[in-house]
């Protein structure tokens, strides 16, 4: 959205970072971007965007919690819904406390700053575009939220409760916050001029990256490749999915902040682009291992919705179904050929679907876009490949170093072999998920 | 008194109950088990990747009777549960010492 | 909506029918009933118009696959779920590249014609009333989604995964965009003057007919009227049927296209005819069978919001009641006393519940209208009638034509005995349910 | 919202309660407090509302239903499914009938009138605010149908079907509308100038307070004490404690009725409080027990939805804190102190999260409000205790009144031994929630 | 060495645990069953129609005594799961040829 | 003939399954129980109370063979479920009467 002023290059960026946060607390007032504000709040942007919110917030509690929660044994089902619970309960207080500042205050390059620490600054009558401020601010936050929880399916079944609480308050500070501001707070990727509609470089790709960097950090479940690790429950993934599906209109087209025509659009793509991977997906499974499955299907979904996430309001009707297409190839394939090749453990396949779709739908909000920027086609497409590029390094550095660092000073991040045995639940939670005693 | 176990495939179970209830044996204690044998189990997959899933569902089908209707009991299940292919199961016969009924506390074949 | 400019009758109708896609095409334009097209999208409508559009997917994700999946045996609920996924990969695609234009365009007397195909001609720009055409677009493309999935309840636990897939595109082509356009793409059943406000015709007694007809095709499930055939998890029918109700007002009340007085009297007349439908029911079935059960509540929650669906903005409060208290009488009986008296193997009760609530709903739109139309209360009830039975035959014809025609090309339309006994999640999809292995 | 005209005192109120429903009959059009009348619909209002209603039904169904199923005995799941669905049903109706105008028709300072008996007098176009009075009483609805559901988990696993069924209707007319009257139509408590924006008072204090006097006049559980009475599926009861907080926005965001700043403070502040109250739980919890546990996390994000209800409009972000902090400690001192220390058998602790989370809220909404009224900060804080103390009394003594006139007339109100030992899904409604044959 | 092998309802099953801990038993391995018997079903409804549940929901005790506890072990579980009611179930008793403890490989009276 | 029932951990299922297989045995049923035994049950939280579960989770294999491979099938057990911690379980062996296969009507040792 905010034409780039000046130019940074990526790769002259990494030096700086360490940086970052204090070069963003000492940017002059003249570097920032300003958010556009009209002093009145339209109801029905308003009531879409009140809405939205609440969408998103269903897709991480139950959406996320059940589509994972169906994928691990049933031992570890609580482990996982305990997981989404706190991020919802952890994040959703950190937003508000410097969270949102720190992504959406006004900052510089990398970051916000803190001038709307305790959303100080912020009334009911603050307005943001056409919607209350505290609006945007729970939209935003419930991002937020999601975000972190996506990982967790890739180090599920064996990472430590308090380890992962802490993980997750320093990955929203450290990575999230940072790559909002510069995607969607005027920061450094936004003045490139790079297209993320909805998140397909900050919410996926950081995901997904970081998930496989902390996959790979902590090591292969016990058993892994031996025993079968079959879902536990693949009603409940169903479930998951198709709220994962629901809420993401609230994702996307919520992503206009208004109740428009370009709203309508990032509907329709969202929709079309999911149906086109589902349908994909399905067919080269039953090609490929003769039988289609209803977990293809729900992985395809997912896999859909987060290729047109960055998309889905720069590409046509045409051009959804050419991202939902390629992202049933594209995701299918690293997750059943290129996983199982480099042999890493992903329990849910984090990466596979998040990394691998966020990546492709990145590039394909510039392979297909409907009207070309004045970047031109080829330099909005190179402009993509340098936001993924980015993003993936950044990612999964950050992530590494913050594992390293909470290695040497909380110890194991893992669970120890017995309690991977009995189950998370049990040892972690003191709960058992099903009880069928009379 | 005899303990007959019989492993059985579970849609055959109503027909092994009339089966048996037909010779007047009207007590049995069932059991969901899983059962492995030359009975291929079959394929499952997940995310593309093949599982092979060797334990496959049976039910367990335990009936006491007395040693004289032990054999005409084991032909009763042999002729319900048999469908000629293989994963029928197998019946599996025991010696009793004692049968004792909880409620009155009688023992032997009155128990049954 | 649209007054009969020329009048055609039901019987005249039959025998023009196999022209009918070439004569649509024929059409002159000065036939074509015109959307009214205001300049001006309304953000209030569009924001309640997005969110029914989501709400109404919801009701076929997760809502409609939990309904019928809890009420199959275990070893089928996989097939279940799996037949509502493609329905929203498949139909979710062939709506936008075809059926769109099919049922909406402008057309004819029975079809809409070719120019929308792939939206073609449909920009963020374009308007229907007060909401971008996306929007419609995507809210009509829902209702497509749910309504062939309603139809597999009936032939549930034994039809093959492939000759489905076929069988609910060709449907929807031949049955359902016709009848969309017939009753509100300004179609001959809209010149009549029938009221169908949100569907009983073109969904519920489309699917619940051709539904009966597909069951009775089909043949009954293996076991039938010998084994017990007991739903595998009540817990998830009951979170479907709540979904679907939850849903339901998107549905009816998003039918308006437009959030104001008479979306308000939607959704009134949708809970009170739904809530008195559950209330009946379960008062009848406590004296006549002794108990009164949670799957009664649900079932007739549901044929409560089916009854309510074409009658629900013709209705006013008092008449809603009444349409529940006949859905509740009327289904209570199709169920329990019809079905078995006439030993048709409808699995799940689609034509007890949507074909039978159905058209007691479009029966009821006229009997209890609260304002009058130019037809006379008896006129309107007598096109109501006709309606009725043109919907039934058209739809049990085709279908039956499709499902002949499929065998004669696919062959057995059914799984053999084995894979029936086995059960549809492993012989059809590789896949089993639950697991519980530690 | 209605400064007071004439003050009532609480202890001068007891004395005259009887006479209520005649007085208020008698009461002279003088003293009825104007509903503000704008002559125009808002759309975007109206589309935030149209949402928030299918929110809140979303709560109960399959919100609540779900999140007690969950925590009882497998043999017991479907009877609390059947109370919720029953409350949809019966008070559905009722709602309509006769609640309605019972609770916000023009009355005096305990009930309203029967003049919109069956929505007399209301119209498509009747508006309400700014949106259609059909609207309003729908969402007002919603809440009516979950207030006496939420009470069902005090004396769940016990209670038979047919007096639940009467009492709750009862429990509406004579509790929940007096209240409902009291503090949003206009009557005694909204003239004292309390605080209650969506409902601690009217919702979750009566209910809790009301549950807790069920809960002893029936008696405990067979067995409580000795038997372990463990959850028999937590995932269920995460689903529904993630769709009570999804829905809760409509409940509390909605209660503004209107899409507005005050609606996004609304949204804000619940979102702020829950996740704050999830997050001191589930570490007093850790501290206390020596693990975090996932009911922990689910019981504080309802202890904190409840808590916010009554306060959300009146607190800032900052006050939302403390009023979350606030609720995750004193509910869980409720839950595990108090209870054990009392002995009675709330079976799945409604007192401790509505009847304790209410009042506080109802405390905290003028503890820490933001803007004070004209009564200042102590008065304020003096008549909502007031207002605590009169609700808690007015709930508990109508309650027990109930009850004991139903045992007179009815006879037993519990099931007897033999079914609580079967289950009530068996005994009270002739089925099986799970089956796993072949 | 006995192999005793009751048959309980559901809901006796603490009891019967504690009687046995009360004669210094204190392992025991429980199998959740279905039981066909003198019993009678329960009906359940299914839209409008009534099925016969005859599988009514059980409890398999299984425990390995020393031959010379057998008669206290089966007075003990009969005195905790008799309510005198129709389906109290049976006990089971079966001469038991040896016991291994895994752990340790200890046999016979050792291992139990 | 012998019933070989060898309660174990269920994590050592696979282990004990290929065991046996290694000695030509593939044939065995499966049932998931509970155990009570030596073995500390774990303690589970419920809204701030505390309850001890003793009732653990183990797998129960049946495994019937020539009375000659008896001791051959309890040692191959003993080595694969063995961890030497408390709650391996334990094996119990039985003398079989009769073994009929279902599906052919074999009897005895050609039916195992
Ligand atoms: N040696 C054995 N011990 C215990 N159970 C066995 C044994 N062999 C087979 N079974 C049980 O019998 C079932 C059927 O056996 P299988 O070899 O598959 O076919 P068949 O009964 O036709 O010989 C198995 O699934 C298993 O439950
Ligand atoms: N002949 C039998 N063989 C195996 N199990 C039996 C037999 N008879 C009864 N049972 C078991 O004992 C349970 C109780 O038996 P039932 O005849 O109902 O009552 P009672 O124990 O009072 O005689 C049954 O549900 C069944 O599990
Ligand atoms: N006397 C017994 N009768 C039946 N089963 C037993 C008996 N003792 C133990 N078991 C079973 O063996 C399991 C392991 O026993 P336990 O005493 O915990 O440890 P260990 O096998 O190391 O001696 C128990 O959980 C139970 O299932």
């Amino acid at each position: 959205m905010h034409v780039a002023l000046h130019r940074t290059t990526w790769w002259s960026v990494f030096a700086g970072l360490l940086l970052a946060p204090l070069s963003a607390l000492a940017q002059g007032a003249e570097e920032l971007v300003e958010v556009a504000v009209v002093d009145t709040i339209n109801s029905g942007d308003t009531a879409w965007m009140l809405t939205s919110s609440a969408l998103v917030l269903m897709m991480t509690l139950p959406g996320l919690a059940l589509f994972y929660g169906g994928l691990v044994r049933s031992k570890n089902v609580l482990s996982v819904l305990m997981q989404c619970m706190i991020s919802a309960g952890l994040i959703g207080v950190l937003w508000v406390v410097v969270g949102y500042s720190w992504a959406f205050g006004e900052g510089g390059n990398f970051v916000g700053s803190f001038e709307h620490v305790l959303l100080a600054g912020i009334t009911p009558d603050s307005v943001s575009g056409t919607i209350p401020t505290y609006v945007f601010v729970m939209f935003q936050g419930m991002f937020a939220i999601i975000t972190p929880a996506l990982m967790l399916g890739a180090f599920a079944e064996r990472m430590r409760f308090g380890p992962y609480v802490l993980f997750i308050a320093v990955w929203v500070l450290v990575v999230y916050c940072p790559l909002a501001h510069m995607v969607w707070g005027g920061g450094m990727i936004s003045q490139w001029g790079a297209i993320d509609f909805a998140g397909g470089l900050v919410v996926h790709m950081s995901s997904g990256f970081s998930a496989l960097a902390a996959a790979i950090y902590l090591g292969k479940r016990k058993g892994f490749g031996h025993e079968k690790m079959m879902p536990h429950n693949l009603p409940l993934t169903v479930i998951g999915a198709a709220l994962l599906w629901v809420g993401w209109f609230g994702f996307n087209a919520g992503s206009e902040l208004a109740a428009d025509g370009v709203a309508g659009l990032a509907f329709l793509t969202t929709q079309t682009a999911t149906a086109t991977a589902v349908l994909v997906w399905v067919l080269i499974e039953w090609a490929h291992r003769g039988k289609p499955t209803v977990l293809g299907a729900a992985t395809a979904a997912v896999a859909g919705l987060v290729a047109i996430t960055p998309a889905c309001a720069s590409v046509g009707p045409g051009g959804s179904i050419l991202v939902g297409a390629g992202a049933g190839i594209i995701c299918y394939l690293a997750v059943t050929i290129l996983k199982p090749a480099l042999g890493y453990d992903d329990s849910l396949d984090v990466f596979g679907v998040h990394g691998v779709g966020g990546a492709w739908g990145a590039l394909a909000s510039g392979l297909f876009i409907a009207e070309v920027t004045d970047l031109g086609w080829g330099g909005q497409v190179w402009i993509q490949l340098q936001s993924i590029i980015f993003t993936a390094i950044f990612a999964v550095v950050l992530t590494l170093i913050i594992l390293v660092v909470m290695r040497l000073v909380l110890g194991d991040l893992r669970v120890d072999e017995d309690a991977e045995s009995t189950g998370l639940d049990l040892t972690e939670h003191s709960e058992t998920a099903y009880s069928h005693e009379a | 008194m005899q303990l007959i176990e019989a492993i059985i495939k579970p849609s055959k179970l109503e027909d092994v109950k009339e089966a048996l209830s037909a010779l007047g044996l009207e007590g049995m204690t069932v059991t969901e088990v899983k059962g492995f044998g030359r009975q291929k189990g079959h394929t499952e997959l997940y995310r593309g990747a093949e599982y092979v899933v060797d334990l496959i569902p049976k039910v367990k089908v335990e009936v006491v009777v007395k040693a004289e209707q032990g054999s005409q009991a084991v032909d009763a299940i042999v002729g319900a549960a048999n469908s000629g292919k293989i994963g029928d199961g197998k019946i599996f016969v025991l010696n009793l010492d004692e049968v004792i009924r909880i409620r009155t506390g009688e023992r032997g074949s009155d128990a049954i």
